[in-house]
């Protein structure tokens, strides 16, 4: 069982890891996703595994899985999931923004000053 | 009594693997993509049905309540396995149907998800 | 009356909360009881912007009569459905599209037609016409597609119309 | 009053939901509240500086549950020392983006603001290894909506990047922390650092994994290399008030660093010997040398001011990567002295920006062009660790740390080094800046006080304060550099810190 | 004979889920993938209450209530996409 | 007065100058001339008591933790420069006064003037190195400030960066210097360093030490190699020139090696390369001064030709060449200031420095000439004036210095560089005012007012006076300055006389004089050849250079931080692998000693599920929406996982977040791009995936590797299982644990997700106010649209499925506290309730039947959050301390309350409506006019036939 966990994370590392390497935002996002999947289950087993143990008390329960990573896991998936959305959201804006999802961005491909921009914005607010 | 409650339950769990293979089986046999649809849609209702009427059962046999909140979850798959279907079913027609492979419509002018816009926004 | 109609916008509703809570809640106690009320009462309150229509049921013992009906054909469609999946050979099926002109009129009505067409023999209603006086029903095995419609508008219409029109 | 610990972390985080909820839409009520909750914590944050001055550590335990077994929060000489400067950097920024107007933009910047405080202050304060990923997610996600505040193809892109590389890091943590709890069962520092202390030799390999996961990921922060890949174009792209405010993000990386690397894995501690000082301090040279290259190649002001943080992360990351008291003592003066520099300078650029645009070229001399040439001059002075802002001190402060480090004429040489590039680099900078756009008409002492200033007096207010920030810096060094070597000291003896966590906590 | 019954059904409804999970790999319209998706949801739900049946606890039951509650949603949610683009209009 | 106040009295006037030039420009000089003056009168009272031999001090400790110390003392050296700095300051400043024109930013240049020389100030009263190298820097800046004055001169600009390089270089490479010294000693203190002779030139360091010390004198006295800057900040205005560049700045140099004399002084090492750098220097800078067409660089290069004497002196080691080093400082200073401000002088007015445009000034600038003719040939070294004294002290001193074994070299290059500085003294008045008035002058040449000639008369004056006097004027100061330079103790006899005798040093003046004189008439003939000859030009040298090292950095910097993302994204891949491979393999791993759970067939079956849904996600990953159907089974399966494993808790959360992030990303997949280009080399996908499989390896390896052992020691969750009930009242350990033990991260949690909404709605709202807006609104679906957006199944579905949805969040939210769920996965139900009503119904549609603002929603979330864990404050209790009891209300059974409950209901609601408001806001971008509707299903055959019943009865 053990065995079959490590593999899957390891896997599900693997795959996330190949896709976050990708040029294109979006299969970047997958590879987050996938990434984030992967270590959920690691913080997850940290508490090493238990089968039909779950932690609520119980007068017959003999034993209890860790209660402990599984509370953390939960945190964990929760902020991933802002955090997913907030990546998704700024990658579509960049998109709509930029026509352009690529995630590499050289020096020159637009040199013009965005900077400048804000603060053209600016003045032009305050008159 | 209780070998009442085993034979019932084992029957019950015994029909809902059937069908639960049947659906996903069905899903890779037909070879008519709307065909397909109806074998998930049916087989795995009663696959599921069958589990949580042994569920209940069990729990009547083994704790001698009535657990009935299996029901809950039927009643669940009742309320969405049409809508689903219905959606996969006009991703199908969308995809792959025109007005002339579907029947005449009666007395309306044509089906629902091949009819143009009806509120098409204006360009500005 | 108002007043009770505005707090209480779906009595059925109402009552299907209640019910729902204490099967949830899978033990029944006076506690359970009062809190399902209070919430049967008290979401439909909050969600009624989102359910502005009311339709009026008329026919109880209907509705019981039509829901054992259907669990019945539920059962039924499930074995002709295997039969078909697993020993009929895909060539010896012939699936066919059936138009079904609808009587009912009132949307929770086709809702219900429709969805009991989806969960019964071997059918699944997939489209609507675009003025919702037709049904479009795909059948798995039908040779002849006629039967299909009549037994639908017979089986379930009919009394559908008695329930909700 | 007990209670004053937690509020810098419960001020603004009750602040930021009440500016959402009741005042989203009037923004002069917005500035009022922020401003006076900033106020607040500058004060809160100070009180706490004088509380932790005598050398007692305060421990506050969340929800009344003994350590380790729920949340504590540590009040030490560090980050006490930390979360003033927070509190103080932010306040600087605040009445800068004020005085400018750039929290016009849209309407969310004072209660992102306020949570990136918030998150900024509890990673200082916490005491549990867990809740420091939560305050580190907090502080990410409230600097990535800054990050991006006012828009724009350019910026949008690269938050993507930002964002992205940050989630990488914020994997990695948990896989450290998975990695620590699956081999000591415990996530409270202190108890981590008993833990660990005593762990059986078969262990160590685990253990040693779970702390190299643990640095990389405030490596990143810290933005050391090669991990600092992020920062550049975050920092240049991001509106330059709020890269002045994240100039105390990275101090968030070498503040983690320095903590869990005298608490925990600390140099007396045998499982995780050589993790640390055999490749940080290379990193963190080949760090400064980075920075400084950037520095002298930049283009534009933004990357300018990106490149010496970086290069000022280098050197503090020196002086922690020997991991002695001594240098520690200097580590933590250079902390203060860079949070103001590069924190000043980002506003000093914005300054610039916003009237002659981000490219380093010749342009028509600008409005207050003096007043900002001289400002960009005490910063570049700052930065670049020239006499007599507390720049040179610190680095006087790195080098004499150094001195007894086996690599001392290695470090001394590339910080020497890296402060004449830095100089050459800004004075660059400056002249083409400030000096060669009076290249068709040669300047005219009245005519140049003319132009209208176009901002008010807000924005000078901030920059100026971070200024005498650095002047008292420079002036009472000596009192500073006491609070500093006593910090180092305390932090060297962990038994201190372990024994108010575990078994003094009240 | 419960106990063997329900590796039986367990068996059956595992092998569905292979299958299903055959369909998603090989080519196929994308109409089939949601289909096998949503009977990867159904398959899921009845292993996870025979899986609470065979331990005699209804601790699962929560989840199983959500997937069926939340399998629909995500179904709807993948073929509204490919009806119309836009999931929410 | 305190030499505190002496050295802090320039800095702090320093402002005076700035502000009162709106008060006229004569009010700012006259300030900065006040400051100077006071400071030079409080130097002066502490004169008698260093002239008697004592060493005034006075010691504040600023950094005693580091060993700087704001400790000044002033001994002779220090009165010597500090009477120079102060001294020449104030006709500096007199000068500037009429010399700067009207359009020049005076108030600017006074203060600068003055930081300049608070800095010279307090290098040559610093009792401290560390002190003494903060003032040496600032000279650094504050002439880089000086220099650069005139900013529209690009010759300025350029002239003060490369003084500020080679200076600053040299400065910082003191740094270094210095601190090995203090290190040695065991101190930063002057005092104690010089004590130490013996222990410095003993040291291993010594060397090192030496050289970097000596690194910073050169460079700041402009000795060869580094010689170079000195002519080009000739571009700063004459006032500058003269003060920096003859009589303080360049002598800083000068004054720390006097300063370091007694500890460095007297090695091989120090005569080497000190007195030859010098020599070298010295000939050099006169022979390329006698070719300088410019008046400005002839100075210039005259300039590095003395320092270099001086330099050569202090080389010798010997006490009686350190004297004469010391005298020759106050004699160049007078009369190369002097000379400098002639050549602004007659710059001013004929409008040229350039000597080939001028000649025959002495008819209409007789006074200027008068200034020039004694100042230049006290430079040439003839007598009476004071040139003459030193050079023929320096001239003495050579013959004693021995080469390499050679007695005479060194004599005779000075003798060859003494030639060449008389012709080109000779040069300045001959070829400048001497010969035919000419018609051609670009300006009108003629003396000027007294403004500017009583500075230079002045000092005119006391180049006569000394050459005259010596004993009498500066004899008493040469000998304590002297004496602190030797630093042995021993009184230093100076005795200075224009007549000797017939010595060596004589005839060595005459040849020089002589010689000079030849040479002055072959000049213009050996012009020619000189402009010919090949040699280096440092400036280009020196431009190519760090123009150069600039692009290659620039090009360095670019190539590294080149924007590429996947790129950082692999180095840190990398990066991370090694290092945790080599934690790994430094330590110890004990084997397995822990039972594994045994393996059965549905984990396998669950296994192939994941792991095939995985790859399959990689392998069709450019077709965007089959990936996210592929992710959808990974979430599943995890959820099945989770279950299986105990953590029912887990199951729950996973599924729902894993609903609302597939809505979100077709969401935002509708305005992407559908496919992902084929874009990768196939060499690149290989390093790719080879990273990932490590990257897969290492956090398979690792999880497996800690599975398989127990806890090295008991975990701290054994006292949640224990306390969960007792202490915080609820039988769901995870969620007694995330309301309580750890309720502090669940508060960070909640604001996380709070924040994320707000940043998602902060960014739409900037994307919809940009040109992006215009576009979307135009924007043509890029795929077939079907009809019937809302089907009327769905809608009637999702009216009754959502009040069913809301009880079920609702029982979740109250279990949780003793059965899974809780208000997280209480909120994220409630919120896909509400999705699917805008699913079915329309954006439109539903967001008008919204009462509550979700901004409000996930505010009073946070807040109730906040304050029920303030709540407790008012026990007494820390924040979040919760508590719980059991209420009986007849007839009702008891109930359990727990303020827990109240701070679930917190997260509860910042879920709900951050869920809520990202995806709404998601939702905004496809808001299109005409997309409003007033119902919210197109077919509706009741209403419809409704509306036709009634067209029909109207
Ligand atoms: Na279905
Ligand atoms: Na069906």
């Amino acid at each position: 069982m053990e065995l079959l966990l490590a593999s899957a994370v390891g896997i599900m590392t693997a795959c996330g890891v190949y896709l976050m390497l990708r040029q294109r935002t979006f299969p970047v996002i997958l590879g987050l996703t996938l990434v984030t999947y992967a270590v959920n289950v690691f913080l997850f087993a940290s508490g090493r595994l238990a089968q039909n143990l779950p932690p609520v008390l119980n007068p017959e329960a003999t034993a209890y899985s860790d209660p402990l990573p599984q509370a953390l896991v939960l945190t964990a998936i929760v902020i991933a999931f802002g955090m997913t959305a907030v990546v998704v959201m700024i990658a579509l804006s960049a998109y709509l923004s930029a026509r352009d999802d690529r995630i590499d961005m050289s020096e020159d491909d637009t040199y013009d000053d965005e900077q400048t921009a804000d603060h053209v914005d600016n003045a032009e607010d305050g008159a | 009594m209780a070998q009442i409650y085993e034979i019932l339950i084992t029957a019950f769990l015994v029909i809902s693997g059937v069908f639960g293979f049947v659906g996903s089986y069905g899903l890779i046999k037909l070879d008519n993509p709307m065909s397909r649809l109806h074998a998930p849609t049916k087989a795995t209702t009663l696959g599921v049905g069958g589990v949580l009427i042994a569920s209940i059962l069990y729990t009547l046999m083994s704790e001698g309540r009535l657990s009935m909140h299996e029901l809950l979850i039927t009643l669940f798959l009742l309320l969405t396995a049409p809508i689903t279907a219905n959606f996969i079913a006009k991703m199908h027609i969308h995809r792959h149907e025109t007005p002339e492979s579907l029947p005449k419509v009666g007395e309306d002018q044509s089906w629902a998800t091949l009819a143009p816009e009806k509120h098409k926004p204006e360009a500005e | 009356m108002k007043i009770l109609q505005r707090l209480v916008p779906h009595p059925i509703l109402t009552v299907l909360l209640t019910v729902v809570w204490l099967l949830l809640v899978n033990h029944f106690s006076l506690n359970s009881l009062v809190f399902g009320l209070f919430l049967g009462v008290v979401i439909p309150f909050i969600t009624q912007p989102y359910w502005p229509d009311r339709p009026n049921l008329r026919n109880p013992w209907m509705i019981l009569q039509y829901i054992v009906i259907v669990l019945y054909d539920i059962v039924v469609a499930n074995i002709v459905v295997a039969r078909l999946i697993l020993f009929k050979r895909n060539k010896n099926l012939s699936p066919a599209w059936v138009c079904i002109p609808l009587e009912l009129r009132t949307p929770e009505a086709i809702t219900v037609l429709a969805a009991t067409i989806t969960l019964t023999p071997g059918t699944v209603s997939a489209d609507l016409s675009d003025q919702g006086h037709s049904l479009l029903v795909h059948c798995l095995d039908a040779p002849d597609p006629g039967a299909v419609r009549d037994e639908i508008k017979d089986r379930y219409e009919r009394r559908l119309m008695e329930i909700f029109e | 009053m007990m209670h004053l610990i937690v509020l810098p972390v419960v001020l603004p985080a009750i602040l930021a939901p009440f500016i959402i909820m009741a005042i989203r839409h009037h923004m002069d009520l917005q500035r009022i509240f922020s401003l006076a909750g900033t106020v607040a914590l500058v004060a809160i944050t100070l009180t706490l500086l004088a509380q932790a001055a005598t050398g007692d550590i305060q421990v506050y335990e969340l929800g009344n549950w003994p350590a380790p077994f729920g949340i504590v929060l540590v009040l030490d000489r560090l980050s006490a020392l930390m979360i003033a400067l927070t509190a103080l950097l932010g306040l600087a920024v605040l009445l800068y983006v004020i005085g400018t107007d750039w929290d016009l933009k849209g309407r969310h910047f004072h209660p992102l603001f306020q949570f990136q405080l918030m998150g900024v202050m509890g990673a200082f304060l916490t005491g549990d290894a867990f809740n420091l990923f939560v305050f580190f997610e907090v502080l990410l996600i409230a600097s990535y909506g800054l990050m991006i505040h006012g828009g724009g193809a350019r910026r949008l892109r690269a938050g993507v990047q930002y964002v992205v590389y940050n989630l990488l890091g914020s994997t990695l943590f948990l896989f450290a922390l998975g990695t620590l709890y699956a081999v000591t069962g415990t996530l409270n520092m202190a108890d981590l650092a008993e833990r660990v202390a005593v762990l059986p030799a078969d262990e160590t390999a685990l253990i040693r994994v779970g702390a190299v996961l643990l640095l990389v990921v405030f490596a990143i922060k810290a933005a050391v290399l090669p991990l600092h890949f992020w920062l550049p174009a975050s920092y240049a792209n991001a509106p330059m008030p709020v890269a002045a405010l994240f100039a105390i993000m990275t101090k968030v990386g070498a503040y983690s660093i320095l903590r869990m690397y005298t608490l925990v894995f600390g140099p007396d501690v045998g499982s995780t010997d050589g993790l640390v000082g055999d490749w940080l301090l290379p990193a963190a040279l080949l760090t400064l040398g980075a920075g400084t290259l950037g520095i002298l190649g930049a283009r534009k002001i933004g990357k300018l001011v990106a490149f010496s943080a970086i290069a000022s992360m280098g050197t503090l990351l020196i002086a922690i990567s020997l991991f002695t008291e001594q240098a520690t003592g200097a580590a933590i003066y250079y902390i203060i002295h860079s949070t103001f520099a590069t924190g000043m300078m980002f506003l000093v650029a914005d300054l610039i920006v916003s009237r002659r645009g981000g490219i380093i070229a010749p342009g028509t001399p600008m409005a207050q062009n003096g007043l900002i040439a001289s400002l960009f001059f005490a910063g570049a002075i700052a930065l670049s660790g020239m006499p007599p802002l507390s720049g040179f001190i610190g680095k006087l402060l790195v080098m004499d740390g150094a001195r007894d480090a086996d690599q001392w004429a290695l470090i001394w040489g590339v910080i020497l080094i890296a402060s004449l590039v830095t100089v050459v680099g800004f004075a660059r900078a400056g002249s083409l800046i400030f000096w060669k756009g009076y290249e068709a008409e040669p300047p005219d002492e009245g005519t140049q006080e003319t132009h209208p200033a176009p901002t008010s007096a807000l924005p000078f207010v901030a920059v100026f304060g971070l200024l005498a920030g650095l002047i008292l810096l420079s002036v009472f060094a000596g009192p500073v550099h006491d609070y500093a070597r006593a910090t180092a000291g305390q932090l060297f003896d962990p038994q201190e810190y372990i024994g108010a966590v575990l078994r003094g906590g009240k | 004979m419960i106990a063997i019954a329900i590796q039986f059904a367990s068996a059956c409804f595992g092998i569905g889920l292979l299958l299903n999970l055959w369909v998603m790999a090989r080519t196929g319209t994308p109409g089939d993938k949601v289909l096998a998706l949503d009977t990867m949801v159904i398959n899921a739900i009845a292993l996870m209450v025979l899986y609470g049946l065979s331990h005699g606890t209804a601790v699962y039951f929560e989840a199983v209530i959500i997937i069926a509650m939340f399998g629909f949603v995500s179904t709807v949610a993948y073929a509204r996409f490919k009806l119309r683009g836009n999931i929410i209009e | 007065m305190s030499l505190f106040l002496i050295a802090s009295l320039p800095f702090l006037g320093a402002i005076f100058p700035a502000l009162l030039i709106r008060a006229g420009r004569n009010a700012s000089a006259a300030s900065a001339g006040m400051v100077t003056l006071t400071a030079l009168i409080g130097l002066l009272t502490n004169a008698p008591a260093v002239l008697r031999g004592e060493v005034v001090v006075a010691r504040i400790d600023w950094m005693p933790g580091l060993g700087l110390n704001a400790n000044f003392f002033l001994d002779g050296l220090g009165l010597l420069f500090a009477g120079l700095i102060l001294g020449i300051g104030l006709l500096i400043i007199l000068y500037a006064r009429f010399y700067l024109s009207r359009k020049d930013p005076m108030g600017q240049f006074y203060t600068y003037l003055l930081l300049f020389q608070g800095a010279m100030v307090g290098i040559v009263l610093s009792d401290n190195i560390l002190l003494l190298l903060i003032f040496w820097e600032l000279t650094s800046l504050s002439s880089f400030l000086l220099i650069g004055f005139w900013k529209h001169l690009p010759e300025g600009r350029q002239g003060a960066r490369m003084a500020l390089l080679v200076t600053g270089s040299g400065g910082l490479a003191m740094i270094g210097g210095m601190l090995i010294i203090g290190n040695i000693v065991g101190s930063y203190d002057l005092t104690v360093i010089l004590q130490h002779k013996e222990l410095i030139q003993a040291s291993p360091l010594y060397l090192p030490a030496l050289l970097l010390i000596l690194a910073g004198c050169f460079t700041k006295s402009a000795q060869f190699p580094f010689h170079f800057w000195l002519p080009h900040a000739m571009a700063a205005p004459t006032p500058v020139s003269a003060y920096l560049h003859s009589a303080t700045m360049v002598k800083a140099g000068l004054f720390l090696m006097a300063r370091m004399w007694p500890v460095l002084a007297g090695t091989d090492a120090w005569f080497y390369i000190v007195a030859t750098t010098g020599l070298v220097t010295m000939v050099l800078g006169a022979v390329i001064a006698l070719f300088k067409d410019d008046l400005k660089a002839l100075l210039a290069y005259s300039t590095v030709s003395q320092l270099g004497l001086i330099t050569m002196l202090l080389g010798f080691g010997t006490k009686a060449a350190a004297t004469a080093a010391v005298f020759h400082i106050i004699n160049h200073a007078t009369f190369k200031c002097a000379l400098f401000m002639s050549a602004g002088i007659i710059d001013h007015s004929a409008h040229t420095r350039d000597i080939k445009r001028l000649g025959g000034l002495i008819h209409l600038m007789p006074l200027t000439f008068t200034i020039v003719l004694v100042a230049a040939l006290s430079m040439a070294g003839i007598p009476p004036f004071n040139g003459f004294l030193s050079k023929e002290m320096m001239l003495e001193e050579t013959l004693s210095a021995v080469w390499q074994g050679s007695p005479y070299l060194v004599a005779a290059l000075a003798v060859f560089g003494a030639l060449f500085s008389v012709a080109y003294s000779f040069r300045y008045i001959g070829h400048v005012f001497l010969g035919k008035r000419r018609s051609d002058y670009p300006g009108e040449p003629h003396d000027p007012g007294p403004g500017l000639w009583l500075a230079p008369v002045f000092l005119t004056f006391l180049v006569v006076v000394i050459g005259l006097f010596p004993n009498a004027v500066v004899g008493p100061l040469v000998q304590v300055a002297s004496g602190a330079v030797i630093g042995d103790g021993q009184p230093v006899v100076f005795y200075a006389k224009l007549w000797h005798g017939f010595i060596p040093a004589l005839y060595m003046s005459v040849v020089a004089v002589v010689g000079g004189f030849v040479l002055l008439l072959m000049q213009r003939r050996l012009a020619p050849l000189w402009d010919a000859a090949p040699r280096p030009e440092a400036k280009v040298i020196f431009d190519a250079l760090v123009g150069g090292f600039t692009s290659l950095s620039r090009r360095l910097s670019e190539a590294l931080h080149d924007g590429a993302l996947s790129r950082y994204a692999a180095i840190f891949m990398v990066f991370t692998l090694a290092l945790a491979a080599y934690a790994y393999g430094t330590g110890a791993k004990g084997a397995p000693n822990r039972e594994m759970l045994d393996l059965t067939i549905m984990p396998v079956i669950g296994w192939i599920c994941l792991t095939g849904a995985t790859v399959c996600v990689v392998a069709f990953h450019r077709n965007r929406f089959l990936a996210l159907v592929l992710i959808g089974v990974v979430g599943l399966i995890i959820a099945l996982a989770f279950n299986y494993l105990s953590a029912p808790d887990l199951a729950l959360t996973q599924i729902s977040v894993e609903v609302v992030t597939i809505i979100l990303l077709l969401l935002a997949l509708n305005f992407m791009p559908k496919n992902t280009p084929q874009e990768s080399s196939t060499g690149r996908k290989l390093r790719d995936a080879t990273l990932s499989i490590g990257a897969g390896l290492g956090a398979g390896g690792l999880i497996y590797a800690l599975m398989g052992r127990e806890f090295s020691q008991p975990s701290i969750s054994e006292f949640h299982l224990e306390n969960s009930y007792s202490g915080g009242g609820g039988t769901n350990v995870v969620n007694v644990i995330l309301v309580d033990f750890r309720g502090f991260d669940t508060f960070g949690e909640i604001i996380v997700l709070g924040i994320a909404a707000i940043v998602i709605f902060a960014i739409t709202e900037a994307v919809l106010a940009s040109n992006v807006r215009g576009r979307l609104l135009n924007r043509e679906p890029d795929m077939a649209q079907a009809g019937n957006p809302h089907p009327l199944m769905m809608v009637v579905a999702t009216r009754v499925m959502m009040p069913i949805a809301l009880m079920v969040a609702a029982y979740i939210f109250f279990r949780g506290h003793n059965a899974p769920g809780g208000g997280f996965i209480a909120g994220l139900i409630a919120a896909i309730a509400v999705v699917m009503q805008y699913m079915a119904s329309g954006y439109e549609w539903a967001a008008d039947r919204q009462r509550v603002y979700y901004h409000g929603i996930i505010g009073s979330g946070v807040l109730i959050a906040a304050l029920t864990g303030m709540g407790s404050w008012f026990a007494g209790l820390p924040f979040l301390t919760s508590s719980f009891g059991y209420i009986t209300i007849w007839p009702l059974e008891k109930f359990e309350w727990a303020t827990a409950a109240l701070f679930d209901l917190g997260v509860f609601l910042a879920v709900l409506g951050a869920v809520m408001l990202a995806l709404e806001s998601l939702a905004r971008f496809a808001w299109q006019p005409g997309m409003d509707s007033e119902h919210p299903m197109e077919i509706n055959p009741a209403r419809d036939d409704a509306d036709n019943h009634e067209k029909q009865e109207a």
